[in-house]
């Protein structure tokens, strides 16, 4: 099917609830947004496509008023107006669900729906209460108006930023991402609302990189590639097209070898009945049974907020577990701190990278901040060594930087390869990674997994935590899933079955009725 | 008998200033900035407050007087770390360097000779006359009546209960998130900044028009800095920094009386001095632990 | 608010021209009203002070203790630990340097002068060490308590002076100390003293291990990014607790050399805040130690010729107090413009998933909310 | 004879010439000043960091007639640049002795005066309780409150003279506090030797006296009298001698002192609420006639008065 030039059909003569024409924005030499035109009308569902950093969310970042665009304008029922901030957007009827909430955690869910609506002398604090319960039972969204935000799941938060956005009786609604953090009986149950909404003459923009979710609920979809409009197309169109559409070329999966006779043998991991707790001293971890064989990847899946950002943080010795024992090749290192981690040879590749590395400090330091001992010449550090190891690494792992840049003017996709030089280089019998790919692009999610994948089968035992099944599916030889701080099953990646899965991770399912022994 | 009442009356009287500053701090601090330009801002207050009523022999003028002075001094502290995001320590302490020398400085300028210019200071109230020992107690400044009864329980209700207190501790907590919900974040932490500065300049002329009559060179003497601590000692609570204001002045006219009783006059007064600023570190050391800072304290916002 | 005036302040050139009008217009407006000639003002605080060589060992002996307290202050906010107590620290230094002083009699300069030195550093590094023990084991804010220390730190020397060293003979100071425990002096006819070198050497120290060692880079790690440093296997504690114990050291040495370089005794006016000026110091010189020389010269070049202008124009002398606030303001705020171009909102990545964090749920109590000072990260030192 | 030309003097002070010591002397170089027999500028607020030293130098490199000035707290500074400086006249405020050739020293000898404030206060008392809040314990002030004391229990044996020292030269806040907890503790009389206590006693209705100046219009219902210090004497008699050629350097207490006008009590305010009887005025002018013969000498003691305490810091 050939590419679909944003050109008007027969609908069309239904004025559009919100129109964008030719935006650009650009950030520094990057364009973000290349003369993107685009519109939703009322009672449809709009989605639009692209890979990481194509623009999606600046674009709607720009229609919400957070966002200020270098060139374009806004029309709104025909009519153009100027969006200058969240407050002008709001006014003009549009409402967003941002990509990471926008929601005030140590509130409650009635503040946050008042926030910035309510005026006067007097917080009326029933009102409030009466306004987060008519809007939920309108919208069939029950939810407690009294519950602190940090106390809800991020289905039920989210479920609130909807809210949040009908309660404003918004025409438009932008929904960014908003499946990524459900499992798939909490996006059924979201879409169901969405019809229903839409059937009443909501216009609804919906980001996402599901292709299924995306022709399940789409009227129409548009796909954007490196801030480009590529085109629009109905929403029925195959998913072929579509991710033709959006990378520009045929997609290829990365190439897992099969393990070796020998591989799977010898553990190198052990996580024995490890308990922890969270950051806010909650439980986190309730028991957590665990082995990586040096030669496998081992994969977790898992909704995010089960445990798995704490498990990780165990491993990197960023947490110290309440009960059990980790031993890495058969030495206990159970509450080692990082550097004894590092020792025992555990190589650390957590989710929040841009924490894991001093942004404000040049590629070529960064490298060496886990062994800055071993850099020390004769009086002080040896500076030249320093650059020849980060130029070496930064040729060997296709890093675009030179030494001396801040890893902070760094993108994403480099940033990663950064970590993964600064731990791989040492041989590391266990790597532990999360999210790996987590906002890079096609090419640089290919070349990082095949990393690990050629590093596990090099002899190091991988654990892969990943919210992505597609990627997990893709590069773990075995799977465990977690589900709130326990492992719940477990399976080889060729038996795996996505429904199964999915009521596993969705915790319908225990690792008993799982079939598959953990 | 009278001893107690005496410190009580004493405890209020010297909590005032500390409670118009604490006020004003943890209302700038809910909205995510650290102002360290009190100190300088109460010295401002107390100087311009002092000027404008010796001037116009109204101390109400001068009052008004350190009230513009407070929402300068905001405004600028404001333009600094809102408007440009600027460090928040050195802005502050800038802002104080600034402010002090400023005040000494037009000190110099209008008011210096040898002998020092005063006013009738604001007279006490004494509503409670002829109740004895609880008269006493009752025998205090109107500014004194105007922090316990009017501006603590306006700043409580003005941070609890009404819409731009929650706007103020949303911006506070998550600018991005308030922006989105449609709230001027610049605007409310100009607002906030302001409204808490002029508190804290009410708190300098507190000392100047009600107290001394009289302007006199490091009036403020520190009080700025106790307050900064109040407002962490309270963890960002009106209430609990009023009280720990209460604990602190305790401690301090509680240590001047000792000091002149028999059998105490062997105690360096610098112990006792020292025990007001010691009770505070005391107390957050015991409760102080990891206290839930406002979300965006320190952090300045700007959208992309 | 106009956008158009925000766009012009987002630019460090505009900010920095609008810094300049605004620094020369208020002290300006503010000379012209104490009846004085703004450029002969100028003149008088900026270059009358290096007009004689007597000035201008004078200027270097005013900025010896700035020197020491900005480096003080500089290294310890380097490494993110926000010491306000430079003041408090500097006095106890002084009182270490008061007592011993007053004991070392019987040895000779090149044995008491560097006890002297020792001394003083243990006790600034001792007033130092529980607002840092607090910070790490407990997460109590170390602006708070460095703070509230100081003042309890000048009881301290009032009780001295007032008590047990009190000089019948004086007012609030002890007796002199011993002539074998004064800093020689650096030239003849001048009162530039061994504090001053003390002062160079330490920024020199600074700057080489700041750069150029190991410990330097896990100082600025843990000052740039606790978190990823605690990643990286940096014992982000030990390192807080470390550079907290040197800053008071070195602000203590900035008590003795005080004591011992100029004014012969404990006295309670020794430091008219020089701890408060450290900070001034080092954020002018952008905490880094070629700046804080800088700084530090440049203060002591206003301190002298705000004594000038004094005298001379009959300007009151707290203008040069007027003068370094309005420095202070203008130079955050063209330091804060530059870190805002350079800091790349993190929202080209999604964040990691769950809950949103809760108030409190701080990795550690060190890791606490605040921003490493906008500075530039990887300066000449 | 009048002088062709006035003489240049040069003031120096520690503290700020806000501060009522040094006041007392800014007051006495300006009357001066006014009359013509010299042209005046000063620098306050020099501190006590070492900064002495170099104003000091540079204020005496240019040559002035006399240099005045305040040296407590940095004795050792002035004392060197006088040493510097033979040629020029050094008057300074100072607790140590004079040096030869040019360093001449005075102080505020209030005694006589203090011990008649305090007669007048240990007569009017009524509940036996003096207050008196001062600044340092030092002998410069211990002499002046053991003058008050002797003064007050010689005309009421019964008087309880409670001190407290708040530490400072000038912090009138922490001086009001305590005259407050003096009010508390029972006194109805204060002696403000610093700044901030007639504050006190004007709110609260007790009666006080003053120190330095005269301070009636402070409180014209309150302060009864005050101690008062003139340096005019001292620097007339320090003019006089240079304009003559003949200065030397020498201890100018004695110009400070009642003899020669250097010191006063100021007039006795009857207006005060309650009133002052008549015999101890006439008491109190009668001590005041004595002093001024010689017939009766105010005796010198400086030492901490018993029983006084330090509040301020
Ligand atoms: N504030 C900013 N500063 C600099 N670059 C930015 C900024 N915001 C976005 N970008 C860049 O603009 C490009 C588009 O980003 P955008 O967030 O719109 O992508 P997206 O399509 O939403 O991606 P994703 O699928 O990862 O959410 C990216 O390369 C990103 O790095
Ligand atoms: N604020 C900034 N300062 C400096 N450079 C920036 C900034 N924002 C973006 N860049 C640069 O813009 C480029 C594009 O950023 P982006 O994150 O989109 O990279 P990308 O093209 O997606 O690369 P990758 O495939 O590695 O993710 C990067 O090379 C980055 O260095
Ligand atoms: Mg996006
Ligand atoms: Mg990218």
């Amino acid at each position: 099917m050939p590419d679909h030039p944003a050109s008007p059909d027969p609908a069309a003569s239904v004025p559009a609830a919100v129109a964008l024409r030719d935006i650009t924005k650009r950030f520094g030499d990057l364009v973000a947004n290349d003369g993107v035109t685009f519109d939703v009308r009322p009672g449809e569902v709009h989605a639009l496509l692209g890979e990481n950093g194509a623009g999606k969310t600046t674009l709607m970042r720009i229609l919400y008023g957070l966002t200020m665009p270098d060139r374009g304008t806004i029309e709104v029922r025909g009519r153009p107006v100027h969006i200058g901030s969240p407050r002008d957007a709001i006014a003009a009827g549009i409402g967003m669900v941002t990509q990471h909430f926008s929601l005030v955690a140590p509130m409650t869910v009635a503040e946050n729906l008042a926030l910035g609506r309510v005026s006067g002398a007097r917080l009326d604090r029933e009102g409030m209460r009466d306004a987060v319960r008519r809007v939920s039972v309108a919208a069939e969204l029950p939810i407690d108006p009294d519950a602190r935000i940090a106390d809800l799941s991020v289905g039920q938060q989210q479920r609130v930023e909807v809210l949040k956005a009908l309660s404003r009786d918004c025409r438009v609604l932008i929904l960014d991402e908003p499946t990524a953090v459900l499992v798939p009986q909490e996006v059924d149950a979201l879409f169901t609302t969405l019809r229903r909404l839409v059937a009443g003459g909501l216009g609804v923009v919906f980001i996402s990189h599901k292709l299924g979710e995306v022709r399940a609920i789409s009227d129409r979809v548009s796909v954007l590639r490196r801030g480009q409009l590529v085109g629009t197309a109905p929403g029925d169109t195959d998913e072929r097209e579509l991710a033709r559409m959006m990378v520009g070329r045929p997609t290829f999966g990365v190439e897992r070898p099969p393990l070796a006779g020998d591989a799977g043998r010898t553990v190198v991991l052990h996580v024995g009945a490890v308990v922890a707790d969270g950051a806010r001293g909650l439980p986190a971890l309730r028991g957590i049974d665990l082995e990586v064989a040096a030669g496998e990847v081992v994969g977790v899946a898992g909704v995010s907020g089960n445990g798995q950002t704490e498990l990780v943080e165990v491993l990197a010795g960023m947490r110290a577990p309440t009960e059990g024992r980790v031993t890495v090749a058969g030495r206990d290192v159970t509450g080692l701190g990082p550097a004894g981690m590092m020792a025992a040879g555990v190589g650390r590749i957590p989710e929040d990278r841009r924490a894991s590395l001093v942004m404000d400090l040049p590629v070529s330091l960064n490298l060496i901040l886990e062994r800055i001992d071993d850099f020390r010449g004769a009086a002080g550090l040896d500076h030249r060594r320093i650059e020849r190891h980060a130029r070496e690494l930064i040729e060997r792992y296709q890093i675009r930087a030179t030494p001396r840049d801040p890893v902070r003017t760094l993108s994403g996709g480099n940033i990663q390869k950064v970590l993964l030089a600064r731990v791989l280089e040492h041989d590391p019998r266990v790597v532990v990674v999360a999210q790996p790919t987590r906002g890079l692009d096609v090419g640089a999610s290919e070349y990082v997994r095949s990393t690990l994948i050629a590093r596990a089968r090099g002899g190091a035992g991988v654990l892969l935590v990943s919210e992505d099944l597609d990627e997990l599916l893709a590069v773990a030889d075995r799977l465990v899933v977690m589900y709130e701080g326990r492992i719940v099953g477990s399976m080889a990646t060729a038996d795996a079955d996505v429904d199964r899965l999915g009521m596993l991770m969705a915790g319908r399912l225990r690792a008993s009725q799982a079939g598959t022994a953990a | 008998m009278t001893f107690l009442f005496d410190l009580l009356a004493s405890t209020f009287r010297n909590a005032t200033p500390l409670v118009y500053g604490t006020t004003g701090e943890t209302i700038t601090e809910r909205s995510g900035v650290l102002n360290l330009g009190i100190e300088g801002t109460m010295y401002a207050g107390a100087f311009a407050g002092f000027a404008v009523a010796w001037q116009t022999g109204d101390p109400l003028l001068g009052l008004l007087a350190a009230v513009v002075v407070g929402l300068l001094a905001g405004a600028v502290m404001a333009l600094l770390t809102v408007t440009l995001g600027a460090n928040q320590h050195v802005a502050g302490l800038g802002l104080t360097i600034a402010l002090v020398g400023l005040s000494e400085f037009s000190n110099r300028l209008l008011l210096s000779g040898s002998q020092a210019p005063r006013i009738t200071p604001m007279p006490l109230w004494d509503p409670l006359a002829g109740f004895g020992d609880i008269g006493h107690v009752a025998q205090q400044y109107g500014l004194t009546y105007v922090a316990f009864l009017l501006v603590v329980p306006a700043a409580w209700w003005l941070l609890d209960r009404t819409p731009i207190g929650l706007s103020i501790r949303a911006v506070g907590e998550d600018p991005e998130a308030a922006d989105a919900a449609g709230i001027r974040v610049a605007r409310v932490r100009y607002f906030a900044l302001m409204l808490g500065s002029a508190l804290m300049a009410v708190g300098g002329a507190f000392l100047t028009l009600a107290v001394l009559g009289t302007f006199t060179l490091d009036i403020i003497a520190g009080r700025g800095w106790v307050c900064v601590a109040l407002v962490i000692f309270g963890r960002w609570r009106i209430g609990r920094g009023v009280l720990g204001a209460l604990l602190f002045s305790f401690v301090y006219s509680l240590g001047l009386r000792l000091q002149i009783m028999d059998g105490w006059q062997g105690v360096p007064p610098e112990i006792m001095l020292a025990l007001p600023y010691l009770a505070v570190i005391a107390a957050l050391a015991i409760s102080g632990r990891n206290v839930a800072y406002p979300g965006a304290y320190l952090k300045p916002y700007r959208r992309s | 608010m106009n956008r158009q005036a925000l766009a012009g302040l987002q630019s460090p050139v505009g900010v920095a021209v609008v810094a300049l009008i605004t620094v020369l217009g208020v002290t300006g407006a503010a000379i012209v009203v104490a009846g004085a000639d703004p450029l002969a003002a100028w003149y008088q605080f900026l270059v009358a002070p290096l007009t004689s060589q007597f000035r201008l060992l004078e200027v270097l002996v005013a900025s010896t203790p700035l020197l020491l307290c900005g480096l003080s202050v500089a290294i310890a906010f380097r490494a993110g630990y926000w010491n306000i107590g430079a003041e408090g620290q500097l006095l106890l230094g002084a009182i270490a340097a008061g007592g011993l002083g007053q004991v070392l009699t019987d040895v000779p300069p090149i044995l008491a002068v560097p006890v002297m030195i020792g001394g003083g550093a243990l006790a600034g590094a001792a007033w130092a060490f529980v607002p840092a023990l607090l910070r790490v084991r407990l997460g109590i804010d170390e602006v708070v308590t460095t703070l509230l220390l100081n003042p309890v730190a000048l009881l301290f020397v009032k009780a001295l002076v007032q008590g047990p060293w009190r000089d019948p003979m004086g007012i609030t100071e002890s007796p002199p100390i011993a002539a074998s425990a004064h800093f020689p002096r650096l030239l003849e006819g001048s009162r530039l003293h061994l504090g001053f070198v003390l002062g160079i050497v330490g920024i020199v120290i600074a700057w080489y291990v700041l750069t150029r060692t190991a410990t330097g880079l896990r100082v600025r790690a843990v000052g740039l990014a606790p978190g990823a440093a605690r990643f990286a296997g940096i014992p982000v504690e030990r390192t807080l607790l470390r550079v907290a114990l040197v800053s008071g050291a070195i602000a203590g040495i900035a008590g003795v050399s005080e004591v011992a370089g100029l004014q012969y005794r404990l006295t309670a006016g020794l430091s008219p805040g020089y701890g408060y000026s450290g900070i001034v110091v080092a954020m002018l010189g952008g905490l880094t130690m070629p700046g804080v020389l800088l700084a530090g010269l440049l203060l002591g070049d206003l301190t002298i010729g705000s004594s000038i202008a004094e005298r001379t124009l009959s300007v009151p002398s707290q203008m040069g107090e007027v003068i370094q606030g309005m420095l202070l303001l203008a130079m955050v705020a063209v330091l804060a413009t530059r870190a805002w171009r350079s800091r790349r909102a993190a929202i080209d990545e999604p964040p990691p998933a769950g809950p949103s964090p809760a108030d409190g749920s701080r990795a550690s109590p060190t890791d606490r909310p605040g921003e490493p000072p906008p500075i530039a990260a990887e300066g000449v030192g | 004879q009048e002088p062709a030309e006035p003489l240049t003097v040069k003031a120096v002070y520690s503290s700020v010439i806000e501060e009522p010591w040094d006041g007392v002397i800014h007051a006495a170089l300006e009357a001066e000043a006014a009359a013509g027999r010299i042209t005046h500028s000063y620098q306050d607020d020099v501190g006590y960091d070492g900064q002495m030293e170099f104003v000091l130098q540079e204020v005496a490199s240019e040559g002035p007639a006399i240099i005045f000035g305040d040296s407590f707290g940095n004795e050792e500074a002035v004392r060197r640049v006088a040493a510097q400086f033979p040629d020029i006249p050094f008057v300074f405020g100072s607790g140590g002795g004079p040096a030869e050739p040019n360093f001449s020293v005075f102080d505020n000898w209030i005694h006589e005066p203090a011990y008649l404030a305090g007669m007048l206060a240990g007569g009017l008392t009524k509940s036996n309780v003096v207050g008196v809040v001062a600044g340092y314990p030092v002998p410069e002030v211990n002499r002046i409150t053991n003058a008050f004391i002797a003064g007050a229990q010689v005309q009421n044996p019964a008087v309880e003279v409670k001190v407290t020292f708040i530490n400072s030269w000038f912090d009138p806040a922490t001086a009001k506090e305590a005259a407050l907890a003096h009010i508390g503790a029972g006194a109805d009389v204060l002696y403000a030797e610093r700044a901030g206590v007639i504050e006190a006693a004007v709110e609260r209705g007790v009666l006080a006296i003053g120190n330095m100046a005269d301070q009636q219009v402070d409180g014209p219902q309150n302060v009864i009298t005050s101690v008062t210090w003139n340096m005019t004497p001292t620097v007339e008699y320090v003019v006089d001698q240079v304009l003559a050629g003949s200065y030397t350097s020498q201890d100018l207490k004695d110009f400070s002192m009642m003899a020669k006008g250097g010191a006063a009590l100021a007039p006795i305010n009857t207006g005060v609420t309650g009133g002052i009887p008549e015999e101890l005025v006439a008491a109190v002018m009668d001590a005041e006639a004595q002093i001024r013969s010689g017939v009766l000498r105010v005796s010198i003691n400086e030492a901490q008065p018993a029983g006084s305490t330090t509040v301020g810091g």
